[in-house]
């Protein structure tokens, strides 16, 4: 029983307080900003060609190849810049599909009961249940490796942790009495659940979105090194991380795999770390004051 | 209880005749067919010949026939023979379940005994030297691919510290000792283990943190119990049972997410075995390993449910 | 009345949180005697229960602090520089306190025998075995029926009136010299209210301990209290005898405050206070009453007044101020 | 490791110790230790006799005498002789078995084109007394077909095997503890991980000195790190390679010794045939294959620049019409006949993979230099199955694909396989490229019982001139073999390596 | 007074543990309750919690429908009508909430909150007919105008409970169900929202159905009373008659129980025993005879009907002469 005397101040603008007194969430956003900005302007003002082939191959870092070549002579830095697009491209749409699905399941699961959520609900078990990598690698040979054929199979094999997420929100959303009042007050039930049960149990799905970039651009990775990620001549940092594949290049040829590891690294921290701020400025728990 | 185990078990099952269609479906779309292996450069077979095999294996059925004969069998027990490998599929999962088991569990409880403490540690004293450090333990497990994690290990103990074996789960043409196994079990374990690691302690500090400020808490204070009891007697308890759920999310991550680890350290395990059926378009294999797996994952997560039930008693009066 | 057990001075507590400190309760003075019932009455975010976990040292972790200038005296015995074991020590020996919410003040996930057992054996340090039977002993004194056979179940399979009963019992099971009650009947039934009420004050003349009784319902005030405080704003702005504060009320606040409560005997219109509670993290640097009071003057605004003694009351504003 | 045991490298896992059932070379690999054959390359094209004392052929080339060593016991103690050999022709012909290792009894009478016999026991095989054993073609056949074709040939043990179901014999429970003749003998296996074999104390050509053998799956990646920690003892550049990346870095390692060895595999273009129809067009795609480039990229610089199916090793190789007929890197001249041709510039036009890194740095270099020249070219990588199918229903205008190579014989290409057509004119399963020009089927037949050295000469030499020219298949390079032997392991014949044999009676542990 | 709206034998009825493999039992929340609320007056509905008092309003506004019986409104009995036929009726029937929390959308702007209703029913042709309506009710419940681009946390309850006001008055409601509307708020400002309803009852003529658990808020602002116990109607009476001749033990022992901020009113106690039995099996006979002292045979069996025992004064006792006070 607080009240804020702030004059003009909003859910939104009280979360985004929040936000910012959480400084490793701050940084890790700043971070991810930065990166983002990185990898849109660079390509336009730089001259960079990510599928050249040169006949200068693995070649050390030096002034003409910042960060050297690869086995194709092909210029490291050029490619780590394409390859966080294709990966972010990735992880971002992947979980976007996965929200596609898992939000509205959710919604209707909870708001519904009775035999939508018996389907739904069940539905998604079953889609945890299946050993998620497996069916990974069948989904992607099955349509042929391409980035909409990851984004589209890591979504649709995503989806079910939006729906228990948005399934149990809504369960208590639904008895809140303000969906009662709308309901007194002639609201439908698309119009319920669009501006009543939406607004008020979208917030640990967007905590979910960015740790589902995390796991999505992980994901990826991993079926690069299975072969079936994003293919030759696209780079991605998973299929780029991959050159490390074996000890020897990793203690002789270290420019071939730092930069993309740590590019990974970092996104995935910092993604992480807003995550986690997120999730605790969307979190009414967390009062500041 | 006995009444909520039968209702999960009915549940599953379905779930799991689900799991099967759906794998079923998936596997004949994929491209290819099994009968593509006996054709090779040696194999000099004949149009007619593929055909007598193929009608022979019943892959000229409709696929929903090919299914139903599928199911009846794997009812009765049988789930065929592999059409690779020649030996019933019963026996050749039965030859890798010990070790993927052994793999996903011994990670499973690594995770779970690092970090239920440290996670406790954390989230017992908040925004502390310890939180921190098992933060950036967490961060950096969450943010490091499997595989790299893996490739790390092998060259730091394999090859730096020449202490542990890369490969396999025995030494070279010898028949395994308990403890030859153990040796070879640690790398490929900890490297799986790596991941979930990080999710499980932020889980954990996030809980932890979470109960401390719960009213029960307050009162066992108040009742001049030391911080000792307040700790494990009454916090920890509650604390873990997110924890619970959240390992029973993992187990399918685990059992299935071994594919890599298996793969690098040529583990003989399940995972291994599914990349090869997968690869051979061995049908019976593919089915009979996800069946396998999900009856894993499925029993897993009831014994799960059934643990929760048991450490918070507000569960069995509500549903 | 019997000996003073408590002495509470300038207690003052501040709240470290992310956008400031500020004090949620500031220049408490009071007094308590064994035997005795004080009830601590306010609005909703007041003070009163900072007050009570201020006592207990339960503020919680690294946000709430008590300033070093506060006094607590337990029996002559300052304690409000105690460290958190020479703590553990009083609580539920010494001070018990029961709070208000019962389903979430009980540990859900340990029997209610567990939970009752640990003040036993914690502070009366006797075995488990005889901890269980004095367990069932208060339980039944607390007027459970059938305790030896319910003290197996959960809290949640009980219900809101008994657990009420089970955080009392587990309170007094230690024969505490002060028992601090925070808001223990306002989630009851006035049906089941009353039986709680009465118990407690039953239990409190049997045993003789001294109840600080936190609440914002005028009537049980009326009905249980001897002496009352008043807060308003973080500060207690009058502090009487009860039967002398309800038949003549002195500070403006709780002027207001008595009028605004319906009669059941009467329904005329009721009287109001105008405005709005102001926040503890903008406080009016005077009288904290002052924007709501029809007396204000500007010496209100600029100073805040002390408690002023008036006989055997305490009153929180400068009409009483001595000479006037 | 053991001072006993040698570990030997394998990057995949063998389905099965069956040799019957055997799809892969490292299914015949692995069974290769206990399972003898008549004959053996010997690394140096000539043959090295086991099972088989000496052989010889009928006049007319149409009967293939056996004549088999008298001192050779099976695992178990039973003596082997004529009556397991006749067994095993007519367990491999056999109507009900599922089989693709019955390329040898094509030709062999009573059996139909696949090699499967008319009826019940018809292939015309014949015990001449308990060492000899006569094998009757209907054509004739040359010494090196006979030879080229029977080397797939495992001898089985009939009192082991005798009466069972041809059906289900390959889910037979012997194949879990097998019997054969071979040098070892099997121990026990953990599936998919490993197999261990003792030596045979018993075995003719005298005990082999190495006690334990032990068989062990091995990622690629993996290998230099095994070799550092000691775990393997030969890696054989067939059934697993050192990637190209790491050899370097596995040359430096001490305690090995790790080679690139010229091998016969090579990669070459499919290219489908309805898209590109005009020799002219083929040639022009030979010509812009940058293979200097590829070879740096693809292995490290380990590898050869390939043009025809015959290695330049084999010595049916032939220089002179590689030179006349050959193509070199030549974008600009290769530009110029595409416009003549009509060649359409505008669209975009795909190739397909699977994901073997070679094949992928031939593509990535391709594609550079198709696009310097307006040329657009979309990559498709595929897991190798998929790859297969989409040949089979021409989804893509062309195709990367790899073959073993001819090391020593004419035929070992398997090549006629891949241009087979049927009587109906449909193609066989592995003619992939779907050439259906007679004329390749034709030579091929020939070949196959060309008998004397001339008519080999002449017909390889065609072959060799055809594909240059006509064949839609266009080769491309050749990597290298990278193998490594410990140092403590000697007697290892290298030039059988590249042909999967094994000489492991002469291996010996040097400490 | 005219009759505005007509209950008859409303029942509603709960499945509990039901579904899987287990018969579901039947929580009887409500349990064939008969009254008329009439033009301009506040009917009070006492009761422990629990006792169905929220339910039966929530019945009667067809926000749940009711398992069995009549709710006749304008002549039409509203049970009968589906969603849609039942919307033209909804502008008449609105609710205000305990929670003055959780009532309001957090993620609306007052003004959208207030507006809401008439967006629904389009009561408003263009948005300036739809400010001014606002404007209008805003004034009337004493809302300032720069309080509408707010968000509801910006709030006090009080203030939250004006907005929650406001918007039931903007469809010119005849009859509002009130659910403990102001036992959330503190005393002091209590006496505001008490008397801004009063005021406004005065002034616009609906009926309430003011729903509370405190006899002092219900003595001051109803007209007639209805006690609630388990699902039951136990008295109904006009608010003088029920406080000084309450005729049910069950009221005798609530009214005794209410403590009374008064120190010089002096009374005799009576304790109820117990605790309120739970109404998945309630007991047979009258349902508070396991805690009424004066329970005989008769309750056992019988369940009590409520009988007129006085002018406007119903009981539902089998003792009621008998009993002395
Ligand atoms: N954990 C906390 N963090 C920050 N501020 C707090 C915390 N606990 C209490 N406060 C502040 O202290 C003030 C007093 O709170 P307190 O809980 O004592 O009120 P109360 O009088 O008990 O109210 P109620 O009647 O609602 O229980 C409140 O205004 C609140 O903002
Ligand atoms: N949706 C529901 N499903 C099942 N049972 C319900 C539901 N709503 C209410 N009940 C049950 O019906 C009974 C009456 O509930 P109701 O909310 O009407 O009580 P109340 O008198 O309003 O109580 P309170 O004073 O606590 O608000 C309770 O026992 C409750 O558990
Ligand atoms: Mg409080
Ligand atoms: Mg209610
Ligand atoms: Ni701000």
């Amino acid at each position: 029983m607080k009240k804020s005397n702030k004059k003009n101040s909003s859910y939104f603008h009280d979360a985004v307080e929040r936000f910012m007194h959480h400084k490793l969430a701050v940084v890790g956003l700043a971070v991810v900003t930065v990166e983002i900005l990185l990898l849109v302007i660079l390509p336009v003002i730089m001259n960079l060609e990510p599928n050249a082939v040169t006949p200068a191959v693995n070649m050390a870092p030096d002034k003409t190849h910042l960060l050297g070549t690869d086995t194709y002579g092909r210029d490291t830095f050029a490619r780590l810049i394409y390859g966080g697009r294709t990966s972010l491209k990735i992880g971002f749409f992947s979980v976007l599909v996965q929200a596609a699905i898992g939000i509205p399941l959710g919604i209707i699961a909870g708001y519904y009961r009775k035999a939508a959520e018996v389907i739904i609900m069940r539905l998604a078990d079953m889609f945890q249940s299946i050993p998620s990598m497996c069916l990974n690698i069948v989904l992607v040979s099955v349509l042929s490796p391409s980035a909409e054929t990851l984004i589209l199979v890591i979504g649709v094999m995503g989806w079910p942790s939006f729906v228990r997420l948005l399934y149990a929100k809504v369960l208590s959303v639904r008895e809140k009495e303000y969906v009662e009042a709308a309901r007194t007050t002639g609201t439908g039930n698309l119009g319920i659940m669009l501006k009543y049960i939406l607004p008020n149990s979208i917030s640990p799905a967007l905590v979910a979105f960015t740790f589902g970039i995390p796991s999505a651009i992980l994901t990826e990775s991993a079926l690069s090194f299975l072969g079936l990620g994003i293919q030759i001549p696209e780079a991605s940092w998973g299929n780029m991380l991959n050159a490390a594949q074996s000890v020897a290049i990793i203690s002789t040829k270290p420019w071939l795999w730092i930069p993309a590891g740590m590019c990974i690294f970092i996104t995935l921290i910092s993604v992480n770390l807003f995550g986690d701020g997120l999730r605790d400025a969307l979190d009414p728990k967390t009062k500041i004051g | 209880m006995g009444r909520y185990i039968l209702k999960r078990t009915l549940t599953a099952i379905v779930a799991f005749i689900g799991i099967t269609i759906m794998t079923y479906c998936l596997a004949s779309l994929m491209p290819g067919s099994p009968l593509d292996q006996l054709v090779q450069p040696e194999s000099g077979i004949s149009n007619a010949e593929l055909a007598a095999i193929e009608h022979k294996m019943g892959l000229d059925q409709p696929i929903y026939i090919q299914y139903f004969f599928w199911l009846k069998n794997m009812f009765q027990g049988n789930f065929g023979v592999s059409y690779t490998q020649h030996r019933p599929v019963v026996e050749l999962i039965a030859g890798r379940i010990g070790p993927t088991l052994l793999l996903s569990l011994s990670s499973m409880l690594l995770a779970l005994f690092v970090a239920v403490p440290l996670g406790t540690a954390a989230g017992y004293r908040p925004y502390k030297g310890i939180d921190y450090a098992s933060s950036v333990l967490a961060f950096v497990g969450q943010a490091a691919p499997n595989f790299f994690v893996a490739l790390l290990l092998i060259y730091i103990f394999a090859v730096k510290l020449r202490l542990l074996p890369i490969s396999g789960m025995y030494n070279s043409g010898s028949s395994g000792t308990a403890g030859e196994v153990l040796k070879h079990l640690i790398l490929p374990c900890l490297a799986l283990t790596f991941q979930h690691l990080g999710i499980f302690t932020r889980q954990m500090r996030n809980s932890m943190y979470e109960c401390m400020s719960d009213d029960y808490v307050r009162t066992a204070r108040a009742k001049g119990l030391n911080e000792r009891t307040v700790l494990f007697k009454h916090t920890l308890r509650n604390a873990l049972l997110p924890l619970i759920t959240q390992a029973g999310l993992s187990l399918g991550a685990l059992v299935g997410g071994a594919i890599i680890t298996e793969q690098i350290f040529s583990w003989p395990g399940m995972g291994t075995l599914m990349l090869k059926a997968i690869k051979d378009r061995d049908y019976p294999l593919i089915m009979g390993i996800t069946v396998i797996i999900s009856v894993i994952v499925l029993i897993g997560n009831i014994v799960i449910d059934i643990i929760y039930r048991m450490l918070d008693p507000r569960i069995d009066d509500k549903v | 009345m019997g000996e003073r057990v408590l002495e509470v001075n300038n207690l003052t507590t501040v709240f470290h949180t992310k956008t400031g400190t500020f004090p949620a309760v500031s220049q408490m003075n009071f007094t308590l005697d064994a035997g005795e019932t004080l009830a601590i009455v306010g609005e909703s975010g007041c003070g009163k229960s900072v007050t009570s976990l201020s006592i207990m040292h339960l503020l919680p972790d690294r946000m709430g602090e008590i300033t070093p200038e506060s006094s607590i005296k337990f029996k002559g015995t300052e304690i409000s520089k105690y460290s958190n074991k020479q703590m553990s020590n009083l609580r539920g020996n010494e001070i018990s306190m029961v709070f208000q919410d019962s389903l979430t003040s009980l540990n859900p996930t340990m029997t209610v025998m567990a939970q009752m057992v640990e003040p036993f054996m914690v502070h009366q340090k006797i075995s488990r075995k005889d901890a269980e039977k004095a367990a069932i002993e208060m339980l039944r004194k607390v007027g459970i029926p059938n305790p030896e056979a319910r003290v197996k179940q959960y809290p949640h399979q009980f219900s809101g009136g008994m657990r009420q009963r089970v955080m009392i019992a587990m309170a007094l099971s230690c024969n505490p010299s002060v028992l601090i009650c925070d808001e223990p009947t306002t989630a009851l039934d006035v049906t089941i209210q009353a039986q709680i009420l009465k118990m407690i004050y039953d239990l409190k003349k049997e045993l003789d301990t001294a109840v600080i009784l936190i609440t914002h319902d005028m009537g049980v005030v009326a009905e249980t209290a001897d002496r009352v405080l008043v807060m308003y704003g973080g500060q207690g702005v009058e502090l009487a005898d009860c039967h002398t504060l309800f038949t003549n009320p002195l500070h403006p606040y709780t002027q207001g405050l008595l009028a605004s409560i319906p009669k059941i005997d009467d329904d005329t219109r009721l009287s109001t206070i105008e405005g709005m509670v102001p926040s503890l993290k903008d406080m009016p640097k005077g009288c904290h009453f002052c924007d709501r009071c029809q007396y204000c003057t500007d010496r209100c605004r600029k100073e805040n007044p002390p408690m002023y003694r008036a006989g055997e009351r305490e009153v929180r504003c400068f009409r009483y101020e001595e000479g006037n | 490791a053991d001072s006993q045991t040698v570990t030997m490298a394998f990057t995949g896992s063998w389905n099965t110790l069956c040799p019957l059932a055997a799809t892969a070379d490292y299914d015949d690999c692995a069974a290769n230790p206990m399972f003898d054959r008549l004959l053996e390359l010997d690394g140096k094209g000539g043959y090295s006799y086991r099972l088989c004392e000496s052989f010889d052929i009928s006049d007319d080339f149409k009967v293939l005498t056996l004549n088999l060593r008298k001192d050779v016991k099976w695992h178990d103690g039973e003596p082997f002789n004529a009556d397991d050999v006749v067994f095993t022709y007519q367990l491999y012909s056999s109507a009900d078995l599922v089989t693709s290792r019955r390329l040898f009894l094509q030709g062999v009478e009573g059996c139909d084109e696949s090699g499967i016999e008319l009826s019940p026991n018809s292939v015309h095989v014949e015990k001449v007394d308990d060492y000899t054993v006569d094998v009757y073609y209907s054509e004739p056949k040359s010494e090196i077909a006979m030879f080229a074709w029977n080397m797939y040939f495992t001898v089985l043990p009939k009192h082991c095997l005798e009466g069972k179901d041809p059906a289900t014999i390959l889910q037979d429970d012997f194949w879990t503890k097998p019997v054969g003749t071979g040098p070892y003998i099997f121990e026990s296996t953990v599936p998919g991980e490993s197999v261990t074999y003792k030596a045979n104390p018993d075995y003719y050509l005298g005990a082999p000195s190495i006690e334990t053998l032990c068989i062990k799956v091995i990622q690629p990646a993996s290998l230099t790190t095994a070799m550092m920690a000691g775990e393997v003892d030969l890696i054989n550049g067939t059934l697993a390679a050192i990637p190209d990346a790491d050899m370097e870095f596995a040359q430096t390692l001490e305690g090995y010794n790790a080679e690139s060895m010229e091998g016969t595999s090579a990669n070459f273009f499919v290219l489908n045939n309805k898209v590109f129809d005009s020799a002219k067009i083929r040639k022009a795609f030979a010509m812009l294959l940058d293979k200097d480039a590829m070879i740096e990229s693809g292995c490290y610089g380990n590898g050869a620049k390939v043009y025809t199916t015959y290695a330049p090793k084999n010595v049916w190789s032939d220089q002179e019409i590689i030179e006349e007929y050959g193509y070199e890197f030549d974008p600009e001249t290769a530009v110029e006949m595409l416009k003549e041709e009509g060649f359409d510039f505008d669209r975009t036009y795909t190739v397909c993979i699977n994901d073997m890194a070679v094949r992928q740095a031939i593509c990535t270099v391709m594609q550079d230099t198709w696009a310097k020249y307006g040329l657009k070219l979309e990559i498709v990588t595929l897991d190798t199955q998929t790859c297969i199918s989409s040949m089979r229903d021409e989804a893509y205008d062309m195709w990367i694909n790899g073959g073993a190579g001819a090391n020593f014989t004419s035929l070992e290409t398997g090549f006629i396989i891949w241009v087979t057509i049927d009587d109906s004119g449909e193609y066989g399963p592995y003619n992939l490229a779907k050439v259906d020009d007679p004329t390749f089927m034709k030579v091929e037949k020939e070949l196959a019982s060309a008998t004397s050295e001339d008519e080999i000469k002449r017909l390889t030499q065609e072959i060799q001139k055809l594909e240059l020219t006509e064949y839609n298949y266009v080769y491309i390079i050749g990597p290298y073999i990278n193998t490594a032997i410990s140092d403590r392991l000697v007697g290892v014949d290298k030039d059988m390596m590249l042909t999967r044999g094994f000489n492991y009676s002469e291996w010996k542990i040097e400490e | 007074m005219k009759k505005l709206l007509e209950v008859k034998n409303l029942t509603k009825t709960f499945p509990v543990n039901g579904g899987f493999l287990k018969k579901s039992k039947k929580l009887t929340a409500v349990d064939g309750i008969s009254f008329d609320v009439m033009e301009g007056e506040t009917l009070c509905l006492v009761g422990e919690s629990g006792c169905g008092k929220s339910t039966l309003g929530r019945c009667i506004l067809q926000i749940i429908k009711p398992t069995s019986g009549e709710v006749i409104f304008d002549g039409v009995d509203l049970c009968k009508l589906d969603e849609k036929k039942m919307r033209p009726y909804r502008q008449y029937l609105q609710m205000i909430f305990q929670d003055p929390y959780a009532s309001l959308n957090p993620r609306m702007t007052i003004r959208e909150l207030i507006g809401a209703p008439v967006h629904a029913f389009k009561l408003a042709a263009t948005s300036d007919e739809l400010d001014e309506k606002i404007r209008e009710v805003c004034k009337v419940v004493g809302i300032s105008e720069d309080w509408l681009n707010k968000y509801p946390h910006e709030f006090s309850g009080g203030q939250r409970q004006r907005i929650v006001i406001a918007r039931a008055l903007i469809m010119n409601p005849r009859f509002i169900v009130c659910d403990e509307p102001v036992s959330a708020l503190d005393v002091s400002i209590r006496s505001q929202v008490l008397n801004l309803m009063k005021d406004l009852q005065e002034q616009f003529k609906f009926s309430y159905l003011f729903v509370s658990h405190d006899l002092s808020v219900v003595n001051y602002i109803g007209d007639r009373i209805a006690v609630m116990y388990l699902g039951e109607f136990v008295e109904l009476a006009t608010k003088r008659e029920l406080f000084n001749n309450p005729s049910h033990p069950y009221t005798q022992a609530l009214l005794s129980a209410i403590p009374v901020a008064d120190v010089n009113y002096k009374r005799e106690r009576t304790y109820l025993e117990g605790e309120v039995p739970s109404p998945v099996n309630p007991p047979s006979g009258c349902r508070f005879r396991t805690r009424c002292r004066y329970a005989s045979d008769v309750c056992k069996s019988k369940r009590p009907e409520l009988k007129l025992v006085g002018e406007d004064h119903f009981a539902a006792c089998h003792m009621c002469g008998k009993i002395t006070k």
